[in-house]
């Protein structure tokens, strides 16, 4: 071992180390930033000492420095640019990314490296081009699937999809055993195990439907790490093969943390179909669509107004429809009227409001709203009781009162927020229409509640505009 | 390559690291950490940095390697820089002033 | 003995997984524990075996094998079956009837 | 690679993989034993894959056999005759053969293993040595001390043992960079590291007070793990390696947590000197010894029992004292004469009550206590203003109010079992004399308490009997 090997060794070492309390720092609140730094250190000291100890020649400096220039501007600029709320679609983009990685380099040297290859590289090279495919076609079907361009196909509700999917296995099962057991490397089988499992990663993403996308962006993100530490046989590198193992196994237990707190169990996500894509609720027999509610009372934006006007304390309940109508902003400015008026304000947080984990932080943080009035709801559900007004906006399931009380409910055991204790509710929605959940709502019945129907972004300017009309925009100047 | 019983053995302790790593994560933190270890997922850098200093001057390889990090590249810087960016809305000292 | 770099890495993460595998431990589970993972340590066991078998019959070295396996067996045997008499009373499907 | 070895190989990470589970499981009530058997299972797999792959000769078959049957032996028969209340003198005891056997492994390399050495396994001898010899110096020492038969000498108490120490961990390093430099194995410095740090062990146990013995045990356990592992560099067994490091890292965090569990830092417990070896008591200034207490009651065992007699709920609080009198069988005896009088009774479990955590559990599990009647400190705490008596037995700290009330004592901040809260107490002691911690006891001083001074377990026998003569033991027929 010569001095610079031993050092780079060290590098390595202290890269893992780096890169395992990264992972770990993550996931506590206090910590997660500069956790984030740290990995991103770690990454920067691997390849450090990996240029070190490769010692490229300068041709190889050249095509470096054009990788990284492209990849480093385009991910910079994208990281900058993109809205915090597309968020789970930029996380796919960049994971896709990181798949495709790992096939091409499984590529390049099944094709072009002249050496002969053992048997257990090119297994690493079948198991890397299979899940780097798989991660890469199905990561990019999830963001068009979250941005909307991609819709959820008819033929994936049914069953012809096993039959399609059980197919695509086979045939990536046969190129990929051709591809391992022929000592040199045809191109048949390799271009139809990368054909079929790129088909196969579309397939099974396809017939997923959009709410369930983060769960299963979060096991892409886990595919890619055992893509990474494919490569990492592939090339002969150690580091390699621990980080990949390490995010493969830590991004499995994301997984499964993340489809526990939606109450969805992995296997239902994977093979269960699309629930709840957008209008077509109402699957479970009687409840969910609008003929269901026999006691609803309507109220006009102006009504609410006059409530919000006297209320002292005024809870506001984001949910899913607050981020579709991108009403934040709106939101936010009807807050400011209400506090300059002598009322106290705060944001009922439940865990999973909206379609990602964090998603209501994420999008109250972006219209500048003080991380001090967002309250989780394990807080805030004793405060309702001596709260006036609560207005739930957009939020659906996280406010049925059924997952408390009707044990036949698929909400049943959700934790919920009880904002039926409140003095009075004003739900703000467009329709009757059912939630995520697909399932009616016994809170759209109680007396002490009333609905304003319209979007949610209209409704919140509609009160504004009704508060500064009755003088509260003119007190904001005396109050300040 | 690394002779395999060594590759095996630091495989199956990653991963055992890697299940013990993460126990409870509060729902807020969900996003983030799957952003931030898609990040480290993007290590594959180094597979790629390795193929073009090794590839002889054999342009497809150098091709192939550069298209490679690129990609590779691109989910680490944007995946940490997007990390940071939703980390900092969370962090508590920001200042509460309005837009 | 195996390569050295292999080793080193093993090392880390055998280590790095022991530091996270343990928690949070109730005080009643304790001494349980300690008592377990010195059982574990008995793992010399595997080196004493190996002295023993590689000894290429010299005397001394069998003899020094055979003592320490003896020591470590000692460990192993023991400890095991001291924790699981300990956890056996923490059993709480211990019948409540009297001496 | 041969199938032999292919299969040794898969039988090796299984074998890791099982110890990691097993090492997880024994930190949770419900897994622990299981896990235990897991973690035997693991053992006995890795010794049957090493001996499939080794194939040992006929000679060395005979000597693994002897080896076995006289460590396996022994071990069983300790194991089986050891009391349950010298718990941690036994793991003590099996822990420092343990650090003998990584010690002997590596002499015999050292001495009489022919083949040249490189720098690296040099250096794994001279650390397997070095932690191997302190481990089984300490252990021994540790248990004797438990045993009480070793005491704390004067000088260890004194500053000269900074002295010996510092000038033992001198020889031994001089012993082990000579051993390691020197191509050939050398004799002296060899002899020298044994000897030095033999007696490091020693000297740094030696100062160490009985009450914290706990605690040096596991760091030492933690230490046998690092021996292990050590020991695995010498053969070259990775196995070894895994499984030395993953002890001796899981060894270090137990330790730490339970210094937490006892209010104590890790180094005040290493290089702090003893403290409140037993009667030393009394120093912290001004409380502590007899004189300091102002208001005591104390009472007859005859006044106790009337007390008894009437009590709708009695709660025993047991502690260090109760262990040291061997009172618990008595104990059990009052508690069925208690409840054949229709008392309710349980018992109060501090976690730290006693001298090794889970000392009561033990102790009160070995006397037929059933379980669901020992309380944990969480649970009964709000139960102590509806019960009728306590009887603190041998228990001193762990019922101190000073702990929540008084921010100047050395307690304060250590939650306590709040028995002040109870309508009668008795504390049953010997004398007004402290505890662990050495500071007197505000809990004596209060008026619904009263002292009942003596033998723990004398006293209970004498309740009994004053309680059969007073016709309770007759009940107990009528009541069954
Ligand atoms: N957070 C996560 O990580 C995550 C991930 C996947 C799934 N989920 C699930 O998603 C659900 C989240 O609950 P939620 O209460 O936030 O949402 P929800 O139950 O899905 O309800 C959203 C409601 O918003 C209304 N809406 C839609 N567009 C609107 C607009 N432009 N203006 C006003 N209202 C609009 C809809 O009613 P109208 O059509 O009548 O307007 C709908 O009832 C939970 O069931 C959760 O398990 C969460
Ligand atoms: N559990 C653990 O793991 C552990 C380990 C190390 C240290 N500690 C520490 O130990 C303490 C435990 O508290 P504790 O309340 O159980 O015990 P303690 O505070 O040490 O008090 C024990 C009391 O028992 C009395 N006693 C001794 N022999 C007796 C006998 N034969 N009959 C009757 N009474 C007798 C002593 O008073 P007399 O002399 O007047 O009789 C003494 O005051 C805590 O401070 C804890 O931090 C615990």
């Amino acid at each position: 071992m010569s001095a610079i090997d031993v050092f780079g060794y060290g590098i390595d070492l202290l890269a893992v180390l780096l890169l395992a309390l990264g992972l770990k720092g993550l996931s506590k609140v206090r910590s997660a930033r500069s956790a984030n730094g740290l990995a991103a250190l770690a990454m920067g000291l691997a390849v450090a000492g990996l240029l070190i100890q490769l010692q490229p020649s300068p041709t190889a400096w050249l095509w470096i420095a054009l990788g990284t220039a492209g990849g480093g501007l385009l991910g910079l600029l994208t990281a900058q640019r993109v809205p915090m709320t597309a968020m789970p679609e930029t996380v796919a983009l960049f994971n896709g990314c990181g798949g495709m990685a790992s096939l091409l380099v499984a590529l390049a040297v099944a094709l072009f490296d002249p050496g002969d290859s053992g048997l257990v590289e090119r297994i690493s090279i079948v198991i890397s081009v299979f899940v780097g495919a798989i991660t890469f076609s199905g990561s990019i079907v999830a963001m068009g699937k979250l941005q909307g361009w991609i819709g959820t196909p008819g033929w994936t509700q049914s069953s012809v999809r096993h039959a399609v999917n059980i197919t695509l296995a086979l045939a990536s099962l046969v190129g990929g055993v051709f591809l391992a057991a022929s000592p040199v490397s045809e191109a048949g089988p390799l271009w139809l195990l990368v054909l079929a499992s790129t088909l196969l990663g579309i397939g099974v993403t396809l017939s997923i439907g959009g709410a369930d996308m983060p769960v299963v962006i979060s096991l892409l993100n886990s595919y890619s790490g055992v893509a990474a530490a494919a490569a990492g046989f592939v090339v002969g590198s150690q580091l390699l093969i621990v980080a990949g193992a390490m995010v493969g196994a830590a991004g499995l237990i994301l997984t499964q943390v993340m489809c526990t707190a939606m109450n969805r169990s992995l296997l239902s996500v994977l093979f269960g179909g699309a629930l709840g894509a957008g209008s077509s609720g109402g699957h479970v027999g009687g409840g969910g669509d609008e003929a269901g509610y026999s006691r609803i009372v309507s109220c006009s934006a102006e009504e609410c107004a006059m409530a919000l006007e006297t209320a002292e304390r005024v809870v506001f309940v984001p949910g899913y429809g607050l981020a579709v109508a991108q009403a934040q902003h709106a939101l936010r400015e009807l807050a400011k009227l209400l506090e300059a008026n002598g009322s106290e304000v705060s944001y009922a947080i439940h865990p999973v409001a909206g379609r990602m984990p964090g998603h209501m932080n994420v999008l109250l943080a972006e219209a500048d709203v003080p991380y001090e009035q967002l309250i989780e709801m394990d807080t805030i559900n004793p405060e309702f009781p001596r709260t006036d007004v609560v207005i739930v906006l957009g939020a659906n399931d996280v406010v049925n009162p059924d997952a408390k009380t009707d044990p036949s409910s698929p909400l049943y055991g959700m934790p919920v927020l009880e904002v039926d204790q409140a003095r009075q509710v004003f739900v703000v929605k467009r329709s009757l229409g059912a939630g995520y959940a697909g399932i009616a709502n016994a809170l759209f019945e109680l007396p002490q509640t009333a609905m304003v129907f319209g979007d949610a972004k209209a409704v919140l300017q509609q009160l504004c505009t009704e508060l500064r009309s009755q003088g509260v925009g003119s007190k904001v100047a005396v109050a300040a | 390559m690394s002779s395999l019983d060594q590759a095996l053995w630091v495989l199956l302790l990653g991963s055992l690291l890697g299940l013990e790593l993460i126990g409870k994560v509060p729902p807020t933190l969900h996003t983030p950490l799957m952003s931030g270890a898609n990040a480290i997922s993007g290590i594959t850098v180094l597979a790629s940095i390795t193929l073009i200093a090794e590839a002889d001057g054999s342009p497809p390889l150098l091709l192939l390697g550069a298209v490679s990090l690129g990609f590779a590249l691109f989910n680490v810087i944007g995946g940490f820089l997007v990390t940071d960016r939703m980390l900092a809305m969370f962090s508590r000292k920001k200042s509460g002033a309005g837009s």
